[in-house]
């Protein structure tokens, strides 16, 4: 090895491409200081001061978003396009609606407060970074970013066994996905020996020699990931962990954490294995169908809402997998329907959650059971859930109906049969999805409250905020789908 | 009058509207038979004027003023070479042009499909023109009896609307100018006919019956359609003087007129009573009796037999009636005619005589028009509807007068009671039974010559079948009478005669049933008399020789051989019967209890014994072992079918819904969901909750894949 | 350069790894068992940086062994955490949430 | 050619006030029901309004032609269309949901079902009229899955909350019935999407009912285009309701509350056999003549079936809703037809049963009101206890048997005369059958209906309910079923007030058809 090699010149940086990551991390770090500082007088500013973060950090994303040029740092190792702008956004709107969520439940609970939200900030830098991850060591860093925060929030009730339990879950089998895919990484470096993506692509294309190393480097990433994004058989984890988290936790890893391993998938799929589209379509093809099938049955039989949320968020995760089984064939259409689905999924699924977190203070109860007659003492609340699974279940004008007719479009875009046999899939599964769906509207339109209860809810301010926020943007989805689904064409970003 | 005839329709359905809304308001509802009355009065004027226009128009066309058809000019003339008897005269008209006046057809459009557009209008011809002054005369005379005799009755507002939209409906048909028309004034009329019959709804026995004639005539109703649908298609067109003038110009082929006349008849055996489907007939007697006798006797009940007539041409083509010696339409006009007559003796109900008398008259008919003797049958139904509808009205006044029953055993000496009733009856018993020179004789007397004559050769069968019944009818009209009118009454309190609004009717209609034959004298006997101008009427004005005559039908000339074998039949069943009632002598065949027989007249006062002998005589005899057999044929087949086809379809249901739709059909869909959860339970194995069984899982699914992606693709 | 051998070595570890995570009950074990994973995978890295001539290897293999260290300081957090709510750290006795 | 001025808002405010009428009733506290009736009330008679002026303006010269026209950019991304317009077909069945809704908001005055609620119902009400009257106008394939679905989850919601005992399992059933066939509906509209190109070779890319039509599956391999019409067959299907995926029917109905069941028989049924003239039959019509005799074949299935499933009933709703059934396979016998007559009378037999079955609901939901059953042995004697509704309910018999003059004949006896000559890609001995099978259900439907009708409005009242005081209609009850028995003989006197409507949109249809 020769020493130039080694001679360190700082790379050029474009600081305002960097802006969001940097305004995050800043206001993270203000808010570890603030708790070394100030200690737990700081308890009722820090939820505030989290929100305005996130806020912040959305400037520069949006003066980036109007500047509208590509960027590129590192090598193309971290890029700045619209795609990778508009995941951000997507994240931090998330972020602020889980500390919205998180406000009362955290403030009431016994938790430590402002570590919660330092934490809760470092995963979404992780997850902002991730979306203009071009490099395998980017991207790892970036993964492991947003999950270790991930695993101490899972056992943040450090007093309840289940959040111990969901706690240790989560994280052994997140690092053992993440070994596993770490291993696969290395193959594919070893093979195309590179960590970038466009590098791996181009050697991925030519290197016919060591077919099998690749492909094994591309199952075990892509596992890797399909363990983020729950998918069946990789998605145990998801239901115990969900079930056992602080709810907005289970928001925040069901919704953002969730995305973020699309996001990679996404990254991934098209950029570094797009020249094995043989490996991935296949691939796709058998993980979707089986998430999604699997996803619904096993949700039909659950009786706690958050388990049901959890096994629904593996089917909806399914669904947004389908259009990777024809990545290849209609990658235009795969992209669009991938990123419209995880806009739209953000929102209704963060919705259902600030539902499940007010009732659930009145009722302290995560049986669907106890939404029973909820129609009669908080009809608002009954509404917005109602609005919520509409959404999930495709139901128009509430916003999913969207994302499930990209996602059939982009099957059906490739007109082939494996297109159009998973689209039939998905078809039957929107449908078997409904039935446990229609269980919460049914105890909440359909039965009496029990014990005659009927003392009405009370709902803060906060999460009035995000159940206004996420109700609205679920309806405007569905009504004018364009809203949605502009943001996630990026015919030009894929451009290859 | 004669292009606004659809106001003759209009004015009796606004009045139907008018009484319903608002019939209540009138007193309570009792005087809102002056509505009733004064529309159709109205109505019957506009009928005569209409007739009486159409007569001029008629006239000026004979005077050649008229247009006419090419084919209307051919001469008809009795074919003189059918052996078939000595011709008594000619044809009207004879050795000249006939010219007929064309129909006065107004059309509005009812729908369009296609860029086609279908009209809906009125046909008004010479036959059309004789229904509509028929309708409206006995709707007017039952509207007038009914004022006493249904009074007081709690749905008096609505039998008057009924009877106002039955008129209404039956106009409408007689008017169609279009097969889809006659369709709905088909089914309206049943309509009312089942409003009718179940007007007393309070009792299941009459609502059953209603439902029964309804039913019945639904299925006959598949034949209307599916026979109107082949002539639709046959013809291109649901208009009536197209179609006919289509079969006339032989531009429909034979096949398809043979099968719309199969399925057409259907109709016919349906609404006009026709052996298979004749039994809601008798049934539909449940209704009040000024109903029988407008509708289940006088007017609907002919509709099939008008429809025959209006659709002429396609029967007689599809029949070949101008070429067989029997066809279909013939043989069940003429079976149905001396079935019904021998089913008529077995009647203790009068009205179910009157009803089995009406079955057996329609097939005469019916019979007479499978015969070709176009003119006779419509004759006939103009002499019947007066002399029946006078016979059910007389029924009416009888039971009006002997506490509401029609059970002849508890009748008997009303002769002295209501002397008025007894006469007109006894006139228009005789008239049904063909005695000259009553309206019956000369129409039953056309018929008899037209099966005797024929088309191209005489039809027997035909001829001893009219003869048969002619013979019968005369007898049980005859055993009527002696029930009704004579010997002790045997029934409660005193009998009486009944008031003016029912014998004047009944006196009008006797009239007819005496004059009617005027209709259509033959011009020998017209001659006779001095009336040779008003001979062969019905035959000049309403037979649509226009359509007829391409076709080669031909006319039977009048016999007066045949006019005496159909009088002395009638003579002779009358005759006969007289002497088993009146002088006890009846055939001698039994053993022990002739005694009671030849003592009979001590006997006849008692009615336990009356009723013995007469069973006797009946049952035991074997004088009519055919008639038992028919009727228990027709009880217990027949009649079982029709009802076991309804119970069927009912038990049918029950097994289509209990075992194939909720257990097959819809245990499919209730399994699949059973099955999604069933599997949702079963994949709950694998969360077993142990986090290093998760991993396996992981673990595993990545060694799978592994081996599928690397070493099997 | 025999690559090989170095690729098989870090299977074997690999799978050592995997072996340990799915079988030892006790969860500090498993987590070393991970580690184990983790290094094989940086063998894997190093190899192959040094096959192709770049650094990216090495720099990866750096990170993974920085981000495992925080790694394995949250996971024994967790362990600790578990032992003092219920002084038992068998990772098979942790079933309470299933189906 | 696009509307302008106030025709170009007419046919939205008919789509859309419902739902800002729903919107307002939000706001509104749900104390105040009389104001919530009231505002109910308002909004679809506005939406009436709107569209008694489409019918003024409408020019009746041009049936065929899409009138009202509003093309406007909606879903870009997949060039999907806000294109709403009118046409002869879409016009009775658009005038017909427009009047059923205020009328069932009339009846609802004092018959808000138990657990009560005004406000809620009202509401649920308004939302299934926009997706009703949207469904009737839109022109583009994803707008109109839109409001398809749209009217779903408020007749979900209303079964389930204000419906019978079984209300749960009926409302869940309706609703994955219907998902099932729609989700395979919305993938047929995308392959359509897909596949259609011009006869240049360029994709289409267009989810336009008017530019698909045009193409008419022009260049498609036909096994393609089948399996293409199947899953809108599916989609379609289901909602007629066609046999065997009938079975959801006679639960919803039974258990929906009366409101529910009349907009349900009256609108929600034609969605599916309007989207088969509107949709399947023009845009494929070469998979439609290979679909045809198995439609046919399922309608006289149906119409049989149905009858055998009325008779068996024991319970007056649900028997009105398996006629339902029967009568729904005469529309689709004559849209199996492809003949001008056959889909004619297809479109008179949505708007006759529209009419039929709902004042049959209404009044079956009035008699469960009055005696709390509707056991058909329990009941009895209607005619005596409350003579008036005895004659309304008469007078719907009549109507459903298709007795000619009203308008249920105009529905069935085309169609049933269209079987006799298909169109001719069609085997003519196959459709006579069906023909005669059909002709045979009218029977069995005048056997189920007298029938129904003979025990329960005839003979005297049952000793159970003898003493009871049964209150006649009342005026409300008279508001809301007045104009559907005015339009029901109406139609039957003069039905080309229909059919002049419907003829030339349904000939451009059927001249894919050769007939």
């Amino acid at each position: 090895m020769e020493l130039a090699m080694l001679a360190f010149e700082r790379p050029a940086i474009d600081w305002h491409a960097f802006a969001p990551e940097l305004v995050l991390l800043a206001v993270g770090s203000i808010l570890t200081l603030i708790d070394i500082v100030y200690n737990e007088r700081a308890r009722r500013v820090m939820p505030a001061l989290a929100a305005v973060g996130l806020l912040a950090t959305l400037v520069p994303v949006l003066t980036l978003a109007v500047d509208g040029a590509d960027r590129s740092m590192f090598d193309g190792a971290f890029v700045v396009d619209d795609m990778a702008l508009t995941l951000k956004a997507l994240f931090l709107i998330s972020g602020f609606v889980v500390v919205l969520l998180s406000v009362d439940y955290i403030r009431d609970g016994d938790y430590h407060e402002n570590e919660y939200y330092s934490l809760l900030l470092a995963s979404l830098l992780g997850m902002v970074l991730i979306a203009s991850s071009r490099d395998l060591i980017t991207m790892f860093i970036a993964l492991e970013l947003l999950s270790i925060p991930a695993y101490m929030l899972a056992a943040w009730r450090k007093g309840g066994a289940t959040s111990n339990e969901a706690g240790l879950k989560y994280y052994l089998m997140g690092v053992f996905a993440s070994a596993i895919m770490l291993y696969g990484m290395s193959l594919i470096f070893g093979v195309s020996g590179s960590t970038q993506f466009d590098a791996i692509r181009v050697a991925l294309d030519t290197g016919g020699d060591s077919a099998p190393m690749v492909t094994l480097g591309i199952l075990f990433v892509l596992v890797g990931f399909g363990f983020k994004v729950s998918a069946v058989p990789f998605h145990t984890w998801a239901p115990d962990v969900y079930e056992g988290s602080p709810t907005p936790i289970t928001a925040f890893l069901a919704v953002a954490a969730k995305a973020a391993g699309f996001v990679a998938l996404l990254q991934l799929v098209f950029v570094a294995f797009s020249g094995r589209y043989d490996v991935v379509e296949p691939f796709f093809w058998i993980m979707a169908a089986l998430t999604m099938t699997v996803g619904n049955l096993m949700a039909l039989r659950q009786t706690n809402i958050v388990r049901m949320l959890a096994y629904s968020g593996v089917a909806q995760g399914g669904f947004m997998l389908a259009p990777f089984a024809v990545a290849g064939q209609a990658t235009d259409s795969a992209i669009q329907a991938i990123v419209t689905y995880l806009i739209i999924y953000a929102f209704m699924n963060l919705g259902a959650f600030a539902v499940v977190l007010a009732v659930a203070k009145k009722t302290r109860s995560g049986e669907i059971s106890s939404y029973a007659g909820l129609f009669s003492y908080a009809p608002g609340l009954a509404v917005a859930m109602t609005v919520f699974m509409a959404a999930l279940a495709g139901i128009p004008p509430a916003g999913g109906w969207v994302a499930k007719l990209l996602v059939w479009r982009a099957l059906l875009d490739a007109s082939s049969v494996q297109g159009t046999v998973l689209a039939v899939v998905v078809a039957f599964n929107a449908v078997l999805a409904f039935s446990y769906y229609a269980k919460v509207l049914r105890e909440m339109w359909m039965s009496d409250a029990p014990d005659g209860d009927t003392s009405p809810v009370s709902v803060s301010g906060t999460l009035t905020l995000a159940l206004g926020l996420t109700v609205l943007a679920t309806l405007a989805f569905g009504v004018f789908p364009q809203l949605a689904a502009r943001f996630g064409d990026f015919s030009a970003s894929f451009a290859l | 009058m004669l292009e606004n005839a659809y106001l003759i329709p209009l004015l009796p359905a606004l009045s139907f509207v008018f009484i319903l809304l608002f019939g209540k308001r009138f007193k309570g509802g009792d005087a809102v038979h002056w509505i009733g009355i004064g529309v159709v009065g109205v109505v019957w004027v506009l009928s005569l004027v209409l007739g009486a226009q159409w007569i001029d128009r008629s006239e000026d066309a004979l005077s050649g003023g008229g247009s006419s058809y090419e084919e209307s000019l051919v001469v008809v003339v009795g074919s003189s070479g059918t052996g078939a008897g000595v011709l008594l005269g000619t044809e009207a008209g004879e050795g000249a042009p006939a010219p007929i006046a064309e129909p006065v057809i107004s059309q509005i459009t009812w729908f369009q499909s296609g860029g086609v557009e279908h009209s809906v209008g009125t046909y008004v011809d010479g036959l059309a023109a004789l229904l509509l002054v028929v309708v409206s005369t006995v709707s007017l005379l039952v509207h007038i009896y009914s004022t006493e005799y249904v009074r007081g009755d709690v749905r008096y507002v609505h039998y008057y609307a009924f009877l106002s939209l039955f008129t209404a409906s039956m106009l409408f048909f007689v008017l169609s100018s279009s097969i889809l028309q006659m369709i709905v004034g088909w089914e309206l009329v049943g309509l009312c006919s089942f409003a009718l019959i179940g007007h007393w709804w309070e009792d299941s026995a009459n609502s059953s019956a209603a439902l029964k004639a309804f039913l019945t005539n639904r299925v006959g109703d598949i034949g209307l359609l599916v026979g109107m649908i082949i002539l639709f298609f046959g013809a291109g067109t649901f208009d009536i003087f197209q179609i006919n003038d289509m079969v006339a110009r032989g531009e429909i082929s034979h096949l398809v007129l043979l099968m719309a006349s199969l399925s057409l008849i259907a109709a016919v055996m349906s609404k006009s009573g026709q052996f298979p489907l004749h039994t809601w007939l008798p049934d539909a007697m449940a209704g009040p009796t000024p109903v029988s006798a407008l509708i289940h006797a006088a007017t609907m009940v002919v509709a099939g037999v008008y429809m025959i007539a209006r659709l002429y041409p396609v029967f007689y083509e599809g029949f070949a009636i101008n070429t067989s010696s029997i066809n279909l339409l013939s043989f069940i006009g003429g079976f149905t005619a001396l079935m019904a007559a021998g089913l008529a003796f077995f009647q203790w109900d009068i009205k179910k005589v009157l009803a089995y008398s009406t079955v057996s008259q329609l097939g005469y008919m019916v019979m007479a028009l499978g015969v070709g003797a176009w003119t006779a049958a419509v004759f006939h139904l103009f002499t019947h509807a007066l002399f029946k509808a006078c016979l059910f009205l007389g029924a009416g006044s009888v039971s009006h007068a002997s506490h509401h029953t029609f059970d002849m055993r508890k009748m008997g000496g009303l002769k002295k009671h209501m002397p008025v009733t007894f006469w007109t009856f006894a006139i228009a018993s005789l008239a049904l039974a063909g005695i000259f020179p009553l309206a019956g004789f000369w129409s039953k007397d056309e018929i008899l010559i037209g099966a005797w004559t024929g088309q191209q050769s005489g039809y027997p069968l035909m001829l001893f079948f009219g003869a048969a019944v002619a013979a019968l009818t005369a007898a049980y009209m005859t055993r009527v009478i002696y029930y009704t009118f004579f010997g002790e009454y045997r029934g409660h309190g005193t009998p009486h005669e009944s008031p003016k609004a029912i014998t004047v009717p009944l006196v009008i209609l006797a009239g007819g049933a005496v004059l009617g034959g005027l209709a259509n004298l033959p011009s020998p006997a017209a001659d006779a008399i001095g009336l040779g101008g008003i001979a062969h009427r019905i035959e000049t004005y309403a037979e649509p020789v226009n359509f007829l005559a391409p076709l080669g039908l031909t006319v039977a000339a009048p016999s007066l051989a045949m006019a005496l074998i159909g009088l002395g039949l009638a003579l002779s069943g009358i005759g006969v019967t007289y002497l088993y009632f009146w002088k006890g002598m009846g055939p001698q065949g039994l053993s022990e209890r002739n005694k009671y027989a030849r003592a009979g007249r001590t006997f006849f006062e008692n009615k336990y014994y009356l009723d013995y002998l007469y069973n006797d005589i009946i049952v035991a005899s074997i004088k009519w072992p055919i008639a038992k057999a028919t009727y228990w044929f027709n009880q217990n087949v027949i009649d079982k079918v029709v009802d076991s086809v309804g119970e069927g379809a009912r038990d049918g249901g029950q097994f289509v819904y209990r075992y194939i739709d909720q257990a097959v059909v819809d245990g499919t869909v209730n399994a699949t969901g059973t099955a999604a959860n069933a599997s949702g339970e079963s994949l709950r194995v694998i969360q077993s909750g142990k986090v290093q069984d998760y991993g396996a899982l992981l673990f595993g699914a990545v060694g799978v894949l592994a081996i599928i992606f690397v070493i099997v693709i | 350069m025999l690559v090989n051998q170095f690729l098989l070595l870090s299977a074997f570890l690999f799978c050592t790894g995997v072996y340990g995570v799915l079988a030892r009950r006790n969860a500090v074990m498993v987590l070393m068992s991970i580690e184990l994973m983790l290094n094989a995978v940086n063998i894997n890295l190093l190899t192959f940086g040094v096959l192709h001539g770049t650094v990216s290897g090495q720099v990866f293999a750096l990170f993974i062994i920085a981000v495992a260290a925080a790694e394995v300081a949250v996971g024994l957090a967790i362990v600790l955490l578990i032992y003092r709510n219920r002084s038992n750290i068998d990772v098979d006795d942790l079933d309470l949430m299933k189906g | 050619m696009q509307a302008t001025g106030f025709d170009a808002w007419a046919v939205s405010l008919v789509v859309f006030l419902p739902l800002l009428g729903a919107l307002v009733m939000l706001a509104v506290p749900s104390k105040e029901e009389e104001t919530h009736k009231l505002i109910a009330l308002v909004s679809s008679l506005g939406a009436l309004a709107a569209g008694i002026y489409i019918l003024v303006q409408f020019d009746y010269d041009n049936t065929s032609e899409l009138q009202f026209l509003v093309d406007k950019s909606w879903i870009d991304v997949i060039n999907s269309r806000f294109i709403v317009g009118v046409d002869g077909l879409s016009l009775p069945m658009l005038i017909l949901s427009l009047v059923v809704v205020p009328l069932c908001i009339v009846y609802s005055w004092q018959h808000i079902p138990e657990p009560g609620n005004p406000k809620a119902f009202l509401m649920l009400i308004l939302v299934l009229a926009t997706g009703m009257n949207g469904t009737f106008v839109s022109h583009d394939l994803i707008l109109f899955f839109v409001f398809f679905e749209i009217v779903l989850l408020p007749m979900y919601f209303m079964i389930g909350v204000w419906g019978g005992p079984e209300r749960k399992y009926a409302s869940l059933k309706f609703f994955l019935f219907t998902l099932f066939g729609s989700a395979l509906m919305i993938l047929s509209f995308l392959a359509l999407f897909f596949v259609a190109e011009d006869p240049s070779g360029t994709a289409l890319n267009t989810f336009d009912m008017r530019a698909l039509s045009q193409w008419a599956g022009a260049g498609l391999s036909l096994t393609t285009a089948v399996v293409i019409f199947g899953g809108m067959f599916m989609g379609f299907g289901i909602k007629v309701p066609m046999f065997p995926f009938h079975t959801w029917l006679p639960d919803a109905h039974t258990q929906a509350p009366t409101v529910g069941s009349v907009i349900l028989a009256a609108v929600l049924l034609k969605l599916g056999t309007y989207g088969f003239i509107r949709i399947a039959l023009p845009i494929l019509p070469r998979a439609a003549e290979q679909w045809a005799p198995w439609i046919g074949l399922l309608a006289v299935i149906g119409i049989i079936y149905g009858a055998l499933g009325c008779l068996a009933q024991t319970d007056m709703k649900r028997l009105i809703a398996f006629s339902s059934v029967a009568h729904m396979g005469y529309v689709m016998l004559g849209i199996s037809t492809l003949t001008t007559l056959g889909i004619n009378a297809a479109v008179f037999g949505m708007v006759a049963h529209g009419l039929i079955t709902g004042i049959l609901f209404f009044v079956a939901g009035s008699v469960k009101e009055r005696y709390h059953t509707l056991e058909i042995a329990r009941l009895g004697g209607l005619l005596k206890a409350a003579p008036r509704m005895g004659w309304i309910l008469g007078f719907a018999t009549m109507a459903s048997l298709g007795l000619p003059g009203l308008a249920g004949f105009w529905g069935e006896f085309p169609a049933i005369l269209a079987a006799y000559q298909p169109a001719p890609a069609l085997s003519e001995e196959l459709f006579r059958v069906y023909m005669v099978i059909a002709a045979l259900g009218t029977v069995l439907a005048a056997g189920y209906l007298l029938w129904l009708y003979q025990r329960t409005a005839f003979g005297e009242p049952t000793e159970e309910f003898a003493d009871l005081e049964i209150a006649d209609v009342n005026q409300y009850e008279w508001l809301a079923w007045t104009p559907f028995l005015l339009a029901i003989l109406a139609f039957g006197v003069y039905p080309n007030l229909i059919f002049s409507l419907t003829d030339d949109t349904v000939g451009n249809i059927v001249s894919a058809f050769g007939g």
